[in-house]
This record gives structure tokens, sequence and C-alpha cells, in this order.
């Protein structure tokens, strides 16, 4: 790595004692002789092993769920179902009055997804988990399932989640988030070229090295530890106290030390449903995903769809651009309809266009439920946003490289969601990536800055 | 047979935080009666290096060597709030709470230290290795272990500080979308050289020159952790990762690390990194977050090679080899 | 049910537990003998963060079964530094930034212990191979394998 | 019930144990154990055998028998066995190698048993107790077959007449998208005299590429003396759909894999 100090020398001190400096990292000599403690190397006495009986249906009614030979089974001290969940139907969100309520921790009357959790099961030993949660009978009724966003948001489509009552996430705004900046019609008309294309990517596991997990060990005081590896503590603690209906006071945490997450522990899964088996049983209690479960099961990155419209000119200059982004939700909402608003935030990317239209849909459909991945929101859009930059050039045989300085937002230009550019610095990075990458641009464009406001 | 060699570009920003939620993070500082410095966060590291870093920031503004501070983060019984960690928030938020803990307890280590010297406070500076100092009369000093110690056994003083640092929310305006989603944006512009075999649709990429703009690099070895890893991993969504390969089918997915596909040690592009620092405005020491946008650039950088070297356009993520002999197949006329 | 006996050494100290029979040697080690060093990143052997040395082997000790390691010399991760002193690779690790979550350092470390035993001056392929068991989501492969070559450098400087 | 493990000094009375409903022979561990950790619940107990003739590797006058408990790496590092290091390596990484075996390797399902697929293409014979089957007999009924497999057979095929190759997405150790072995005799002339074809993951276990061995015969090695062999190479395959490809992506690409083998 080089840091090239020559840019923006003039706004940085350069004097400090211990910021800039490579100082080695505090945590290493743990990893490096497997001193570092993770949840799943706490290990307390008599602790019960928690494994989930999931829906091998994308979409069915529950008829009925019969433990019966299930909690017979040798090993076996408790099987929990909906019923034993204090407030069942939740979302994480709320904490931030993003709602409604519209995902169950133990399934009730219904499965929305090939995977759902429907009964835990919590025995003496993983195994013993594993063969009670195989005796677990439940009799579905299988019903329609929609995969496809488009299709999802079609009259008729099957509903997917009756606490939305549409397939889509409703926001203040109706069913998109908005943003309207200039007239993207206008633009559109005066523009010499106009290309509309579409874009789509697959869902994308975290897939880190250690998966998704806590161990719970009761106190001894009504008060629970949970060991877990959640991105967020507080979040975690306060939705685990609403969905338990617990006051946060018997609840501690602990945590901090993760073995990787980008976005993939932030859900609070694992965490509740363990603390009342911890609650219920007196005993400590470890749910830790599977490798199977963390690939299929765990949240992945929304797969999304972004359709970009755009007119230019022959001169490299973008007039108007169009993005309509869709956000596969899944089933449930977790952190998607976030996702979804922050790329109404962030297109049409670094780039400043007078007229700009963004729509972004949160759609729900049967497949897993998506939440938030490293570059939650912008991944996908960056992607198609920069695909269509190239395609652009090409269209007017213009350099992609020189293209996107044209179009560089810099200092005090309008974002099309109303704040002026501030910090902007995507003009020196692509100088110093046409150095680096032997990638001749016009003199030009080698003297630009982002200090100075565009034409 | 041929290989066919390309590149492509991509530039991108990214920005920091979760405005659109409200974003608060505290933390507080303390000393221990010999001068070290506890942050206490509820902060969690998942592997980028938050304690470290939140270790540089406090011994920073309270002018000590990074060794004396020790972070505890974490444990909900002991530290305050923060939102979490994701959005590349951690360091911009909870580094700017821990400043201003860090400033609040040093302010207190100065006031005990100026009685000590019978000096005020503001003539007081520290010199970064344990030590207070008169501005201007450097052999008047004071270690601050001595300083600690007074605090704590001669004047009953406290030498400790409480950090809050809160975006407020912003509600997106209904209809015109007006709303300030980040607070502050990085940069990158990515370079990829790939070579396509057109026989197989096997892409293999050769080199990728990584331009990072991250405000500043609080530890540069640290960031170059985040920005190598973050290149690999924009690869690796580009040309591998799905859990649907099939879609609208849903079988097949992964299940281990085997089927699952990451790009393995073999498979590694050479790759660049060159950072530039613009210093933000509000970010602790000017940084931003670069945990996340690191990540993205490769992705469209790659497809943009791809259609480079072959002359197709793969539209849908990943770029796989099939996706690639199919249109490759489609583009000469050939039924498939 | 029955508990069965297994004895071995782990990193040269005498071990001997009664086990479940068909434990895996990684849930022995980590809940009988209390060595957390080795981790269970899959359970299925594609992730490598259980690796451990068996008699000189590098082996997955997710997929051993414990009975089968009687007699056996154990070598984990936790057991390398000696006197507080860390092993070479360790060292290299570190000076290299190669840890990031470290959650897959031990077993990798594993891995790479065995090469330079085998291999004391190994090519970058050989490294890649030798690493090619061991999945690091963080880091991106590079300042691990960096780390490897440098820590057999070090070796060759030292005994030479 | 737990996963008790039962160990044996001899195959027989190992076989005899087999019997029991749920118990699965416990080679390396890379498929029952997993297995079992997995919670596949049909499996109830492990059984094996330390029988000191299932680890043996004896060559004598061309000709090769690997007891079943041979693991991959103890074939990559015999030095008789040189030809088939290749293959044996395809197998996983270094710690799977020193666990996986070759009696293992025979069940694996695809896109695993890429030395199977070797073993194959060198007409090996699978051995039990109760005698000797052609590894394509073994192959067909596989799923059936209860009795332990103590060895494989094969003869050493000629310098140079077995060639590897096992094309993955992930390097230098992915599972395969397809693996091909090959064994070829020339005449002085250079024209193919004798041929035979194996590919991994055309089907759900290994298979003979039968009408591109046929076409072989009494052809050169040259670009134009294999494009029959190619024309033909998919004929009869029925290859797996995975994470790793589908299986039009590896019909596709047999021929183009093939072809580079041929003309290496």
């Amino acid at each position: 790595m080089e840091l090239r100090k020559n840019y923006f020398a003039d706004q940085r001190k350069d004097d400090l004692h211990e910021i800039g400096q490579p100082r080695p990292r505090s945590d290493s000599p743990g990893h490096v002789t497997g001193k570092t403690a993770y949840f799943a190397d706490r290990n307390f006495p008599g602790m019960l092993h928690l494994k989930m009986v999931r829906s091998p249906h994308h979409h069915a009614r529950i008829r009925s769920i019969d433990t019966s030979e299930a909690e017979k089974h040798p090993g076996v001290v408790k099987v929990l179902t909906a019923k034993d969940v204090p407030h069942n139907v939740y979302t994480i969100l709320i904490l931030i009055q993003i709602g409604p309520e519209d995902e169950t921790v133990l399934a009730d009357g219904k499965v929305r997804w090939k995977g759902e959790a429907v009964v835990a099961v919590l025995a003496e030993t993983e195994r013993a988990a594993q063969e009670a949660a195989a005796k677990v009978k439940v009799d579905y009724e299988v019903l329609p399932a929609v995969f496809d966003m488009e299709e999802a948001l079609k009259p008729g489509a099957p509903l997917v989640n009756e606490y939305h009552g549409q397939n889509y996430y409703l926001y203040d705004s109706g069913e998109c988030r908005k943003v309207r900046f200039g007239d993207v019609e206008a633009g559109f008309a005066g523009a010499d070229h106009i290309l509309e294309q579409t874009y789509q990517s697959s869902p994308i596991e975290h897939a880190p090295a250690e998966t998704t997990g806590c161990v719970v060990a009761p106190e001894g005081n009504d008060r629970f530890t949970c060991y877990t590896n959640t991105q967020a503590m507080f979040f975690t603690l306060d939705n685990a106290s609403i969905i338990l209906q617990m006051p946060g006071s018997k609840l501690h945490f602990v945590g901090g030390t993760v073995g990787g997450g980008f976005g993939g522990k932030v859900d609070v899964i694992v965490e509740p449903i363990a603390i009342l088996g911890a609650k219920l049983t007196g005993r400590p209690v470890s749910f830790i995903y599977s490798r199977e479960e963390e690939m299929q099961i765990s949240s992945p990155r929304a797969a999304e769809k972004v359709v970009i419209k755009d007119g230019f000119m022959k001169d490299g200059r973008i007039v108007a651009r169009k993005v309509t982004g869709y956000t596969d939700a899944g089933a449930y909402s977790r952190h998607s309809p976030y996702g979804a608003q922050k790329g109404a935030g962030h297109y049409p990317g670094p780039y400043t266009i007078p007229n700009v239209w963004i729509d972004t849909y949160c759609v729900y459909t049967n497949r897993t439920p998506s939440s938030a991945m490293r570059g939650f929101g912008v991944t996908i859009g960056d992607f198609a946003l920069e695909v269509q930059m190239d395609k652009l050039a090409r269209l007017i045989g213009m350099d992609p490289l020189e293209f996107r300085f044209i179009n560089a937002y810099r200092d005090g230009d309008m974002k099309a969601h109303r704040q002026p550019t501030e910090g902007a610095a995507l003009i020196e990075c692509m100088q110093e990536a046409s150095r680096a990458a032997n990638w001749p641009v016009a003199e030009k464009y080698l003297s630009m800055s982002s200090y100075t406001k565009g034409a | 047979m041929a290989i066919r060699r390309g590149r492509g570009v991509a530039a991108i920003n990214y920005p920091t935080g979760m405005n659109l939620g409200g974003d608060p993070t505290q933390a507080l500082v303390h000393s221990t009666p010999t001068g070290n410095f506890m942050v206490t966060l509820s902060s969690v590291d998942l592997g980028q290096g938050m304690k470290q870093i939140m270790a540089q920031i406090c011994a920073e503004t309270i002018g000590v060597p990074t060794d004396r501070v020790v972070v505890d983060t974490a444990d909900t019984d002991t530290g305050p709030h923060c939102m979490g960690t994701f959005a590349s928030r951690g360091t911009h938020r909870a580094g700017n709470a821990v400043i201003q803990a860090a400033r609040e307890a040093r302010q207190v280590m100065l006031e005990v230290a100026a009685e000590e010297l019978e000096v005020n406070a503001s003539d007081l500076e520290t010199d970064g290795q344990g030590n207070i100092l008169v501005k201007g009369a450097p052999q008047k000093s004071i270690s601050i272990f001595d300083v600690a110690l007074s605090a704590h056994f001669k004047r009953g003083r406290s030498i400790s500080g409480r950090g809050m640092f809160l975006i407020p929310r912003s509600y997106p305006e209904k209809e015109t979308g007006a709303m300030k989603p980040s607070t502050c944006y990085a940069h990158a512009c990515t370079v990829a050289e790939v070579e396509v075999d057109d026989e197989t649709g096997e892409v293999t990429v050769l080199t990728m020159k990584n331009v990072f703009e991250i405000g500043r690099a609080l530890n540069p070895k640290m960031v170059e952790q985040q920005l190598v890893g973050g290149s690999w991993m924009g690869i690796s969504h580009a040309l591998y990762e799905t859990t649907e390969p099939y879609y609208p089918n849903r079988d097949h997915g992964g299940t281990d690390f085997n089927q699952y596909l990451m790009p393995g040690p073999g498979d590694l592009a050479q790759t660049e990194i060159i950072v530039l620092e613009r210093p933000s405005a509000d970010g602790p020491y000017g940084a931003k977050g670069p945990g996340e946008m690191c990540a993205n650039p490769q992705i469209p950088a790659v497809a943009n090679a791809v259609f480079d070297a072959v002359g197709v356009r793969i539209d849908t993520l990943p770029i796989t080899p099939e996706r690639i002999l199919r249109a490759l197949k489609a583009q000469a006329g050939a039924p498939n | 049910m029955a508990k069965v006996p297994v004895q071995f050494t782990l990193n040269g100290a005498e071990k001997a537990e009664f086990i479940d029979s068909g434990t895996t040697l990684l849930n022995t080690l980590r809940d009988k003998i209390g060595d957390t060093s080795p981790k269970g990143g899959c359970h299925q052997g594609t992730c490598g963060a259980c690796s451990v040395i068996i008699n000189g082997e590098l082996r997955l000790s997710c997929l051993t079964l414990a009975e089968t390691c009687n007699g056996a010399a154990i070598t984990t991760t936790s057991g390398l530094s000696e006197g507080g002193v860390l092993h070479p690779l360790q060292r290299a690790f570190l000076d290299a930034f190669a840890t990031q979550c470290g959650f897959c350092t031990p077993g990798m470390i594993m891995a790479a212990k065995v090469l330079l035993d085998q291999t004391p001056n190994p090519s970058r392929e050989d490294v890649v191979e030798a690493l090619s068991g061991n999945i690091c989501r963080c880091t991106g492969y590079e300042p691990i394998i960096q780390a490897v070559l440098t820590a057999a450098r070090s070796n060759s400087q030292n005994a030479a | 019930m737990a996963l008790a493990l039962q160990t044996f000094s001899t195959v027989k009375d190992a076989n005899a144990a087999l019997k029991a409903a749920g118990t699965r022979y416990l080679g390396g561990g890379t498929l029952v154990v997993r297995a079992a950790n997995e919670g596949d619940v049909s499996v109830s107990g492990f059984v094996r055998s330390t029988e000191p003739s299932l680890s043996a590797i004896t060559v004598s006058g061309g000709k090769v028998s690997i007891g079943a408990s041979v693991t991959m790496a103890a074939i990559a590092r015999h030095r008789d066995l040189a030809p088939l290091a290749r293959a044996a390596r395809a197998v996983g990484g270094p710690a799977i190698r020193n666990m996986a075996t070759v009696g293992g390797n025979l069940f694996a399902p695809a896109p695993y048993g890429d030395f199977t697929v070797a073993l194959l293409a060198l007409d090996a014979s699978v051995s039990t107790n109760g005698g000797d089957l052609p590894i394509e007999t073994f192959l067909a009924t596989r799923e059936s077959h209860h009795a332990i497999i103590t060895a494989v057979g094969f003869s050493l095929p000629l310098e140079g007449g077995f060639r590897f190759l096992k094309v993955s997405r992930v390097k230098p150790k992915g599972v395969s998208v397809l693996s091909i072995a090959t064994v070829l005799e020339q005449a002085p002339d250079g024209t193919v005299s004798s041929a035979r074809i194996a590919l991994g993951c055309m089907a759900d276990r290994p298979m003979r590429a039968k009408a591109a061995e046929n076409a072989l015969l009494g052809r050169k090695l040259t670009s134009d003396g294999i494009a029959p062999a190619l024309a033909v190479a998919s004929e009869g395959t029925s290859p797996v759909t995975d994470p790793i490809a589908s299986a039009w992506y590896r019909n596709e690409v047999l021929p183009v894999h093939l072809g580079r083998l041929l003309l290496a």
C-alpha cells in the first residue's frame, strides 16, 4: 500500500503521535496463539444444545405441529413452539420506529420461506437435539410462492406477508422511497442519446469464518448472560427484551470479539430463543448455526434489480438519470426497508446530474429474508451505475475514464437529495488511477480539482 | 482457443454512517491510579480492528502512547450504548465519542497537573510519551503516572470523561427525497485487468489497481488489511458468489466452503492499493469509513473488463463462466 | 452410556480423558481438555479452522474421532509458543498484519507449520498449496502467504 | 443414541458388525463423520478395521494394489505411483488428503471422487473379502454395496500413458467442474491403439466416454486427429448440476478440456 501524501496536504495535519502510525494490533497476539476468546469458547457444565426444526416449504400454512415424540426422545429437555415465545411477532427496526412487526421468532400458523424456524429443540447433546428434531411432525398445506420481485408486485400475486398487506414496504412516501430533482423528462427530451438498461444480482452470503451463535448462561439471580457474536450489542439486547417481555436489566450481553461479520450478524435471530430456552430450563444453552444454516438460512445480501435510464450528450455530459431500484427483502423486513432507502440516498452515484428521478422499492417474496451486508444498499447499485457509465462512454466513443471526469461531482455541487457536495475526492482518485494503471487521460482532466465547482 | 485480455474502470463513493436511522454512540474514558487509560464501549470488533483504533484515538487525544490505553468493549453491564458495527460507522461514530470522552478526561488530567506544577492548565501540553510539560518551559514537567496518583490519592479527582456522538436522524422529504443520508463520503477508483478464456468463459483477474480516498488512515497497516481483503471480496462478488446459482430455481445453493465459491489463494489478482487522505470535516482525526466501500469498485471494474476482453455484457451478478459462455454463443449466433 | 478412554499427548503433555464414543477430536480438545485454539468453523471439513497436527501430519479435528488418536502426538496452535516466546510463524503473522478476525488464524498456522517442517524453503506455490484447505474471509490471503514466506526466510536465516 | 465407534482387528469382524442397521464404515471420516456432524440421523454408529493390509501399497511387476485405507497423501508421495500423484493431489487440501482414503473416494458422489475417475481410466478392480469386481460394475451398484472394500488393483500405465485433468473454479483446491483421466497407448506411428477415457461430474458417478474412446482409435493426437473424439465426447453423459456448474456448462466445456488434455 502506498499513501499518496501529495494530495490534499493542505487539509491535513501529519504530525500526530499515534494517529497515522502503523501500531501493531493489540488483539493479534491472542489470534496467533489461539487465546482470543470467541463466544463459542465459553463452555458451561450442563449446557444444552438448541437445534431448530425448519420449514421445508417456501410458503405453507401449518395445519398442526406434533412434538410429542420429540419430547420423549432421550436427552431432550425442552421443545419450544410459537406459544412459548412471549412476544413472538417482532421486527428489529422497531427500535427506530420502522414497523410494522412482521416476523415470527417461531412460525405461527404459517411459514413464508424455506428454512423458516418452526420448532426449537433443547437437548443434552447436539446429537440428541438433531435426532429429536427429526421426530417433530409438522403438517403443512403448501401455498403458492412468489420468488420474483416483478411478479410479486403484480396484482393477484400471492401475498407473502400479511403484516404488510401488500408485497412491498409502505414508506411515508408511498410504495417506494422517492427522490425528485430537476425535470428528468425535460432532460431526456433534450438529450442527444438515451440508454435504458437493467442490472440484476443474486443473494450473496457473508460466509464469515465463525458462524452466527450465542451461549446463554443463567446467572442464578434472574439475570442471563448472553455470550454472542452479534454486531450490535444493545440493539440485540433491546430487541431480545421486547421479544421476551423481560426487562433489559435482566439481560447481560458479552461479545465484541467476532469471527467476521460483514453485516451478517445484525439480525437478532439466535439470542432471544436461546435466552428463552435458558430461562425455561434453568440451564445454559448453546445455539450455534451449523455451516449449512449460515450459508442458506442466515440472511444474505439482498438480490437486487436496478433499471437505469440515462439521457446524455455527445460531449459526454449526463443530463438526466432515472433509477428504479428493487431490493428483494425475502419474506420479512429485517433491515431491508432501510437498505432500499439508503439506495435512494446513494443514486445517481458520485456524479453531478441536473435532472434525477429515483424510486427504490423494498419488495417481499418467498425467498430467504435478506438483510445488511458490507456495502448495504450501495454495492449492487454501484455495479449497475458503473457498468452503465462504461456503456454510455462507449456509445459516444469516449474514453470511459475521461467520461467520468466530465461528470464527476465536486465540492459545492448540489446532489439529487439536496445536499451540497463536501469533501469530494473522486477526481483525485481517478487521476491517481490513471497514473497507477497507465491509463492516459487528457491533460485537462489531470489538472481538475475537487475543490473547484464544476461547470 | 483464445485467451483474451481486457481492462475496465469503475469509480465510486460511499456514505459513512446510518443517518436515516439516527446514529448515536457513547464512550467512557477513565484513568487508573497509575495513569493508564481505560476506554469503555459497547462497540463490536468484527475483526476490522475497532479495539486497536479506539486505543490509538484515545491515546492521541489524551497524549499518551497507545500501549497505555486499554479498550474494554462489548459488555452491556459496563459499556455505554453503541448502535453497532455496520454502515461503516464504527471508526467514525465511536471514534468521535472516544475523542470527546478523552478530551474531558484530558482536561481533568491537565487541571490536576496544573495544581501539582502550580501553573494554569491552559499553559500545559503533553509530549505524547506520558509527560505533561509547561509550554515554552519543557524542563518544568510532571509524568502522567504522578498526575494520576495525585488525582486518586491526594486530590480526590476522577480523571475521566464522557463521550456522546449523535447524528440526529434525517427524515427524507416525502415528495422530493431531500435528506442527509450520510455524514461524509469515501471515494475509490479501480482499474481491473482480466483474461477471459473464450472457450470456457473462465475469467482470471490479473491485476487490480485500487485508489481509495478514506479521509485519514488512522493506522495505515490496518487500513491496508481492510483494503486488500475488500478488494479480494469485490472480485469474489463479481465472479463467484451466490446462494442461488440457478435462480429462479432456488435449488443448488452452496452449503459449505467447497460449494459456496470464492477465490482461493491460487486465484489472487496482483493487487495494488493507493490511499489518498482528504480529512472529513466531522470524522475522528478526519477519518471516514473505509471498511465497506473497499469491496465495491472491483465488481463493475471486472464487469467492464470482461466486456473489454470479449465484447459481451453480463449485467447479472455473478459473472460466471456459464453466463459468459452463453453470451459468447449468443453473440456468435449459435443456438444455446 | 459407557464412556471410552482416550489418551494422547497434546503439545507434549499427556492427556487422558473419558469421552462418549464417537466424539470428534475437535469437541474433545475444546470441551473436555479446554484447548479452544482449534475452531469449529464448519464441522464439514471445508474450512480448515479446526486443523491440528497429528503425528506430524495436518488433520481436520472436526472429522477425526478422538478414539482413533490413542497414543498419538497432537499439536495445536496453543502449544506453539515456548516460554512465552512466539513461534516464528506466530511472529510473522503478527508482523505481516495477517490476522483480522483471527478465527481462521490457528488453523492457518497449523497448515503453515506442517509445510515449513517438511519444506523449509517453500516457493509461493508451495505456500498456496499448503494453505489451500483453509478458508479466510477477511484478508484476501495475500498477507497470510507473505507471513508464511517471511517465517520461512527467518527460519533459514536462523539455521544458517 | 450416541454414535459409538467399534474397532475390529479384522475386516471379517468389521463386516459382521456392519450388518447392524445405521452403521457406517469409517475410513478417513471425510464423508461419514461429516454426515453425522451435519445431523444425518440415519448414521447411528461407526465401524472400522485396523487390519494392516488395508493400509498397504504393493507394486510388483507393473501390478499395483492399494489398500482401501491408504490415503491420498500416501499415494501422492509413493515413488512407484508417481503417474497417479496428480490425481491423488486433486483431492481436497493437504489435511483432507491426509485423511481421505481410496476406499472412501470410491463412494464419493459428484462433484467429489476425482481419484476414482483415475481408477476407472486405469480399469481397476475393486476387492472385498468376497472377491474382486471390475470398477465399472462396482460403480454401477455402489449404493447397494455393503461389504468393506479392502483394496483396489490395477496395472501401472506405460510411461506417459496416463493423463489427468481436474477443472475447478477455485484454485488450487476447488471441487470439480469436471475431471478427466485417460489411459492411451499409441502405435509407433503415433496413432492411438487403445484408449480409456474416464470422466468425473459428467454423471452422478465417474463414467467412461466410450464414444470418444472409439473415435480416437487409429487417430493421431493432433487437432484434426482428435476432432471426431471431441465431437462425441458428451455422448451418454448426464452431468450433475450443482453450485459449481450446471449440466449445460459441463457438457459445453467437456470437449474443450478433453481436447486440451489430449493435446497437452
